[in-house]
């Protein structure tokens, strides 16, 4: 019965902090921007400097109509949001924000996270192809070409900060976690933040949503709440790539007094790789496609690989 | 939080929560959104001008060769895992290292090949060259 | 630990549906996600197994990822050779017997 | 867990793997090399074979081990039949890779070529001496998947077709195989082929149904690839469709990779007695008599070719039908002498292929009068064909059909004995077709090129092997041990 | 002297080999070179075989371990006196070849397949290993099929071709068998040796299954009635040279294997199966004799008539008792006399006149041609089993012996069967004469006059080989203990082995 409250309790905060955070995120996008771009972006909106705009945006796009093309696979149509925000709510659970302090401890939750986080992709991959529309179609195709292209420096960078701490599990990555790494995991943490950047379509890397040519790619077609539920997991994607990504190069909760305020040090970790991810949008110019799988293949895919060459080799150095 | 399983539960639920938020938006959807579908609203958008030829259209697929890379390297990222956890053993360390470095290096040559043979270059002129076998 | 029969169940459906796959589909892609299908259950055999037995070499778990290395090489071949068929043929239906020269 | 290492023993495989990467790297580097890179597969594979032939000497102890673990179980053993079978895979992929040599192609694909036989071939002589589960199912996979590039890559339509067809079953065969090994460990509780294992297993009821049901799956995959009926689809299909050095490649080296799988499990499973094996007997009689019967209505030359691998594939496990070492033996045995005369038959049409054009080699007709037109190649091809019927003056052919039949006849499997008098006359009417076509009316091609010389000096060594081992059978079947 | 063993079978295949292979490639050997070059070999065979049966040397040494193949080369006197048949009627063929060269391929070829086929008979007498006996029974298969297919009848194109895979398959289905059978006892034995197998004795029931498979095998070879239909077809395509061989070596490999391979390792079985090959064999008499009685082509004729001969042959086998064996050999070696005798004259007419049907042979032929017409006369009266000659005591200690039957055959069944044969005996008397009638006083309806031939009578060669069968013939009539006595010897120790 215990386990059983556990477990809901546990469920429902992830949830909690898988609503609140990304909201974060994205209205310190929209002021950060705007500051950027020498505007004020929200002001209305809640009051004091629109506080409340993405929550304002959602109430809008609840009332918005729901529109299912005739062309589209429907069924298809009307699942694929829900993949995007499953996927990255799973993802969300099992990064820690201190030695006991996560939703759900699995042994290598690395690999788990790097697992369903794929899977979101595979929600827009869904939406693309499901409705029936070429620009979205096309959109789909370079979701997918841009999938493969940056997963692998992803998962090769992820496996360098793993063997540096000889463990798969998130928690004891963090725990292994020293000074040292800033500089050793250096090379591997630029290319996760790229390619991290890149599977989530970020700009610059939104050749697929290119809204200029694709209108709006996969999404194209997506009206109302299954819109907004796209718009929330891409940002459920930045938070949980840039806590991902504080967890295993700058180790999660330590910090002086870690004990105390470990979560404090790891949201702060968090929205740091947020504020880089969001200000690349802003200060980037969109990647043509060739150019996408060239960065990738012959840019980051290198490099990673001779991240994992100098992790191993300083290990069994270290280790010997 | 003892046992290993209840982990799994937790991510379990997690997943339910994920459904039931959605399911949830839906319901709410339901409620307040308007509901007045008419042909205009529901045909394919092409910026304005009618939809022409279905929208599976025939595209060339260019990416088919990343497809293959990335079967290849990330296949064998799979080796990576298991090996973070036996690098620091010290009997199997070093060997481990210079498995896993000629490993990597197999697969190297073979991305170095594919690149010289223009399998990157964004063309897929490669894919389908003329070829002029003498036919046997 | 985690009891054998829920496995055992998967790797059976897993098969069955893989074979049915196989036998039933003609579209060479279909076919080879029941061939995919299979492999699965192969290696969820084998990595239960390992499991289950105390096997310093752990035998099962690798065998489990020379499996999943195979595979992946088979599928990169398999697309190759479909995506040859598709530009030769047109489609990818093995019920069609092929004009052998 | 420290494993010891010999490296002379695993030269065979190494140095074809190794080749294969290097071969890339070159055309990497020197990308116009173009055709140069079949003849550095083919010194790479004599290299190979070279390397193996130590342990082919009366005097090397039997079998020979490495890469063992401290309880002294080994991943990799050979015995003297394991370097019979090493030597024939790696000579005949030297020679499909010089049969390839003077054949045109784009550059960019010979190099690629030449690598996908190299891999194949350290596959197959891979696969010969795994132990494990593990090694032997990457070594005949990697013996495999090549293969099926190498028909593909030809890309007329087809090829095309053909290696679709050898793709789909190969995949399954595949799946099947490893079905069956995985059952094979949740039997055995072990992933070695060691046989004290599968006696313990054989022990027990229950694992020992599980044991059995491993065998049957993985014999039935094992006979896709052995192209054995009712698996045999893919065979005239992809011998149709493949370039005929490829074909050759397909009816030599893969096969015996195959065989050599199989013996990896027999080895282990005599223990369960013949109840395994009757399987095996029922494939090689339906083979052999499907062969037989439809090479004896078709007209192309390389469908031809195909079925009458078809229906040697039969006579090859013929042996295996009974539990003895020298079933083993005996099926090696056959499995050689099959793969010098279909090697020197594919040679031939290789030869001709290229001097008359495809076409004209493709149809059986169009071999008329050969005898007249080309004696040279006339007489190879009718040794050839003599040793596949196993008549004399092709010594060899007859004493292989005696050592197949040999240990179906010494454990009284009357039926299968008397099926296997049966196809043998079949098979004898099978090939005089083709050899009566040899001596009968000759027919012109349009136009005939003098021979290449690398393919006349290939039809010359094949000639004098046949020679050679029909005065001295001795000579090839010291190979596989006594 | 071993190397007599070595020349005997080799000298013919090598000089063969070397025409054949040679013609094509080097330079094209005209008919005269390719005589010459017969002759000696087979002279030199002829020679080597008289000394091996003077001397009995032996050779025995190991030669394809893999299959327990020895190279193991001796004679006794069941083989002698076939051994210098086949080689005595090596020569006569060649001779007989100069004169009647058939068309179809180069000389060179024909005669080396002559030596082929020559050499494959003495090495199948020769060797005293069961595996090498059946290498040497294959190697005869290919050098006759080219003779039947590519010499044969020039006339019908389709019909040769047919003949020659009829008789290649049967014959290969027939050796497969045998060899089934070798290598279940030479299993069972632990040795391919013909004397070790004949020590070693299975249990009666695998001896009966065995020897059922072995007299499939060899009966198809012999020929025994129902497995005789390739032979009629082979006979009456196949050029005379190749009949002759047919007729003298070929089926005589088949008789000899009998003996070998199931009378003397399998005694029980043979006891077991006897009165149904018994039967098959009087079935095959009567059989032989009847077709003979209307059929009006010469060859054809001759062919059935050597079916029912042979018939006798396996009759005399079957009754297991000395005399029949006796008999048997004796038949054997008559009957290689007489049909290639017959085939020699027959094949002498068809040339002539272009073919053998009995009409077409003008009136009287001894006025035509009367060396040839007595040629014909003494082989058919000889076949009919008339006393005085070769046929006579064969057939007639062959049903002496089966009155009796060995073991615990069936006695009332063998006298049955003895009965028959003797019907057998009476129909080759009436098919015989029916022919002699024919031939003294010409054709009932053909009242054709002889057109006038050139060289209508026997000369040169023909002359003497149809004079050396003809006197072979009646020199066995005459004194047949010559022959008896050579075999006698071994027979009695074969018996005494089955005895026990």
């Amino acid at each position: 019965m215990s386990d059983f409250l556990e477990i809901v309790l546990r469920s429902v905060c992830v949830l909690a902090a898988f609503l609140v955070l990304p909201l974060l995120v994205g209205q310190t996008e929209h002021k950060v921007m705007a500051h950027m771009q020498g505007r004020l972006g929200p002001m209305e909106a809640g009051g004091f400097h629109g506080w409340a705009q993405l929550v304002a945006d959602g109430v809008k796009f609840a009332q918005k109509e729901d529109i299912v093309p005739l062309a589209a696979d429907k069924s298809v149509f009307r699942v694929a949001p829900a993949l995007g925000i499953v996927s990255y709510l799973l993802a969300l659970a099992v990064i820690p924000f201190g030695p006991h302090f996560f939703g759900a401890d699995v042994p290598g939750s690395l690999v788990w996270v790097l697992a369903v986080s794929g899977v979101g992709t595979v929600g827009t991959l869904m939406a693309g192809w499901s409705s029936g529309n070429k620009y979205s179609l096309l959109g789909a195709m370079r979701t997918a070409a841009q999938l493969v292209s940056y997963e692998l420096p992803l998962i090769l960078v992820s496996a360098s900060f793993a063997i540096a701490a000889g463990s798969l599990s998130l928690v004891g990555i963090a725990h292994a976690w020293n000074p040292w790494w800033l500089i050793w995991q250096l090379p591997g943490a630029l290319v996760f933040l790229i390619a991290a950047t890149a599977e989530l379509q970020r700009p610059p890397f939104d050749m697929p949503v290119a809204d200029s040519e694709l209108v709006m790619g996969p999404y194209t077609e997506y009206t109302g709440l299954r819109f907004a539920l796209f718009l929330l997991a891409e940002y459920a994607g930045i938070v949980v790539m840039s806590f991902l990504l504080a967890t295993l190069w700058l180790g999660g909760w330590t910090g002086p007094f870690d004990h105390a305020i470990g979560w404090l040090w790891v949201l702060l970790k968090g929205f740091v790789f947020s504020f880089l991810i969001i200000w690349i949008r802003v200060a980037w110019p969109r990647l043509r496609e060739d150019q996408l799988q060239r960065v990738a293949w012959l840019g980051l895919v290198p490099i990673a690989l001779l991240q994992l060459a100098i992790t191993a080799i300083g290990v069994v150095v270290t280790s010997q | 939080m003892s046992s290993g399983v209840t982990g799994y539960l937790v991510l379990l639920g997690v997943g339910v929560a994920g459904a039931v938020l959605f399911v949830a938006a839906m319901a709410s959807r339901r409620l307040l959104a308007p509901s007045a579908p008419s042909l205009a609203k529901l045909t394919t958008y092409e910026s304005g001008v009618d939809p022409a030829s279905g929208g599976w259209a025939q595209t060339h697929f260019r990416y088919i060769t990343y497809a293959f890379l990335y079967v290849v390297f990330a296949v064998d990222a799979v080796y990576l895992f298991p090996w973070a956890l036996v690098l620091r053993d010290h009997d199997l360390g070093v060997a481990s290292l210079v498995e896993m470095a000629i490993f990597i290096a197999v697969v190297l040559v073979g991305l170095l090949h594919a690149a010289r043979r223009g399998m990157l270059t964004w063309s897929d002129s490669a894919a389908d060259r003329e070829d002029q076998t003498s036919d046997h | 630990m985690i009891h054998a029969a829920p496995p055992m169940i998967v790797v059976g459906l897993l098969f069955g549906i893989g074979l049915y796959g196989v036998l039933a589909r003609r579209n060479a892609v279909l076919v080879l996600i029941g061939v995919e299908l299979m492999l699965a259950a192969a290696g969820l055999l084998f990595v239960t197994v390992g499991s289950l037995t105390s096997d310093a070499m752990r035998a099962g778990q690798v065998m489990t990822i020379f499996v999943i290395t195979i595979a992946a090489a088979e599928i990169a071949v398999a697309l190759g050779v479909i995506l040859a068929v598709f530009r030769a043929r047109g489609n990818v239906d093995m019920s069609q017997p092929g004009e052998s020269e | 867990m420290k494993l010891t290492y010999d490296w002379w023993l695993l030269a065979p495989v190494l140095v074809p793997a190794v080749g294969a990467i290097l071969l890339l790297m070159v055309d990497a580097i020197a990308p116009r090399l173009g055709r140069l890179h079949w003849a550095f597969a083919a010194v790479l594979l004599l290299i190979g074979a070279g390397t193996a032939v130590p342990g082919a000497l009366p005097s090397a102890d039997n079998p020979r081990q490495t890469l063992c673990l401290p309880q002294n179980t080994c991943l990799y053993a050979v015995d003297h039949v394991g370097v019979g079978l090493q030597l024939t895979a790696l000579v005949s992929g030297a020679v499909v890779a010089l049969l390839a040599l003077p054949i045109r192609v784009p550059a960019e694909r010979a190099a690629v070529q030449a690598t996908l036989v190299l891999a194949a071939t350290a596959g197959a002589t891979g696969v010969v001496a795994a132990r494990d589960l593990g090694s032997w199912l990457v070594m005949l996979e990697l013996a495999t998947l090549p293969a099926i590039a190498l028909v593909a890559l030809r890309a007329r339509r087809a090829a095309v077709d053909g290696s679709l067809a050898l793709l789909t079953t190969s995949l399954v065969s595949f799946a099947i195989t490893v079905m069956g090994a995985a059952l094979w460990f949740a039997a055995t509780g072990s992933a070695f082929f060691s046989g004290n294992a599968v006696l313990q297993a054989s022990q027990d009821p229950d694992s020992r149904r599980i044991l059995v049901l491993a065998v049957v799956f993985i014999v039935a995959g094992l006979a896709f690839k052995l192209s054995l009926v009712p698996f045999h689809a893919w065979t005239p299909e992809a011998f149709g469709g493949a370039s005929v050095p490829i074909g050759a490649f397909l009816a030599v080296t893969s096969k015996v990779a195959a065989l050599a799988a199989l013996l990896v499990i027999f080895r282990g499973v005599t223990v369960l007695g013949t109840s395994a094996l009757a399987a095996i007997g029922v494939l090689s009689a339906l083979s052999m008599t499907l062969g037989n019967l439809m090479a004896l209505r078709e007209k192309s030359t390389l469908r031809f070719l195909a079925w009458s691998t078809v229906s040697q594939a039969g006579w090859v496990v013929l042996p295996l039908a009974t539990v003895s070492s020298r079933a083993v033996r005996s099926a090696a045995a056959y499995l050689i002498v099959y793969a010098v005369a279909t090697l020197v038959a594919f040679i031939v049409v290789t030869a001709l292929a290229h001097a008359d054009g495809r076409e004209h080699a493709r149809r059986l007709s169009s071999y008329g009068g050969l005898l007249q037109r080309r004696p040279l190649l006339a007489v190879t091809l009718a040794l050839a064909l003599l040793t596949l019927m196993g008549l004399p003056p092709a010594l060899i052919g007859l004493v292989a059909k005696v050592a197949a039949i040999g240990p179906v006849a010494g454990s009284r499997l009357w039926v299968l004995a008397i099926i296997a008098a049966i196809n043998a006359m079949l098979g004898v009417a099978v090939y005089l077709r083709w050899l009566r076509i040899l001596f009968g009316a000759r027919k012109d091609p349009e136009h005939a090129a003098p021979l290449h010389p690398v393919h006349r000096a290939l039809v010359i060594v094949g000639a004098l092997a046949l020679v050679v081992t029909s005065i001295a059978p001795h000579s090839l079947l010291q190979l596989v041990g006594r | 002297m071993v190397a007599t063993l070595f020349v005997a079978p080799l000298a013919p295949v090598v000089a063969g080999l070397a025409l054949v292979v040679g013609d094509r490639s080097i330079r094209s050997v005209g008919r005269h070179t390719a005589y010459i070059v017969s002759l000696v070999a087979t002279l030199a065979a002829l020679v080597a075989s008289i000394l091996i049966a003077i001397q009995r040397p032996v050779l025995d040494r190991q030669w394809v371990p893999e299959i327990g193949m020895r190279l193991h080369l001796a004679v006794d006197g069941i083989s002698v006196p076939l051994l210098l048949m086949t080689a005595a009627v090596g020569v006569l063929v060649v001779l007989h070849a100069r004169h009647e060269l058939p068309a179809g391929g180069t000389p060179a070829t024909f005669f080396g397949c002559l030596l082929l086929v020559i050499g494959g008979g003495i090495a199948t007498f020769l060797v005293q290993d069961a595996i090498s006996f059946f290498l040497a029974f294959e190697v005869v298969l290919v050098p006759m099929w080219v003779l039947i297919g590519r010499f044969g009848d020039r006339r019908a194109a389709r019909e040769r071709s047919r003949a020659a895979n009829t008789f290649v398959l049967y014959t290969v289905l027939g050796s497969t068998l045998m060899l089934v059978g070798i290598l279940t006892m030479s299993f069972a034995a632990g040795t391919t040796d013909l004397a070790g197998i004949a020590a070693n004795q299975m249990s009666p029931g695998k001896q009966t299954a065995v020897a059922l498979i072995l007299l499939i095998g060899l009966g198809i070879k012999v020929p025994m009635w129902p497995l005789h239909s390739w032979l009629p077809r082979a006979h009456t395509i196949a050029p005379t040279a190749g009949s002759m061989l047919l007729a003298a070596v070929l089926l005589k490999m088949g008789t000899y294997g009998v003996v070998r391979l199931v009378v003397a390792p399998l005694p029980a079985g043979v006891e077991r199966l006897a009165p149904y090959i018994g039967t098959c064999a009087v079935i095959g008499i009567i059989w032989g004799g009847l077709v003979c009685l209307v059929e009006r082509n010469l060859k054809r004729l001759v062919a059935w008539s050597s079916v029912a001969h042979m018939g006798f042959v396996m009759l005399g086998l079957m009754s297991g008792t000395t005399i029949g064996l006796q008999a048997a050999l004796f038949a054997n070696i008559a009957h290689g006399a007489i049909s290639a005798l017959l085939f020699a004259v027959v094949g002498g007419l068809k040339h002539r006149w272009g073919d053998d049907d009995l009409d077409v042979i003008p009136r009287s032929l001894r006025d035509v041609s009367p060396r040839l017409s007595l040629a014909l006369v003494i082989g058919f009266a000889a076949s009919m089993g008339l006393p005085g000659l070769a046929g006579f005591w064969g057939e007639v200690l062959a049903i002496f012996g089966a009155w009796t039957p060995g073991g615990d055959r069936p006695i009332g069944w063998f006298r049955v069967l003895t009965a028959f044969a003797s019907i057998g005996a009476v129909l080759a008397a009436g098919y015989a004469l029916r022919v002699l009638r024919i031939v003294w006083q010409g054709s009932s309806q053909g009242d054709a006059p002889p057109e006038p031939e050139p060289a209508t009578d026997a000369r040169g060669n023909e002359w003497l080989v149809t004079g050396v069968l003809s006197a072979a013939v009646v020199v066995l009539g005459v004194i047949p203990l010559i022959l008896l006595n050579t075999t006698s010897g071994a027979v009695d120790q074969l018996m005494a082995v089955i005895g026990r």
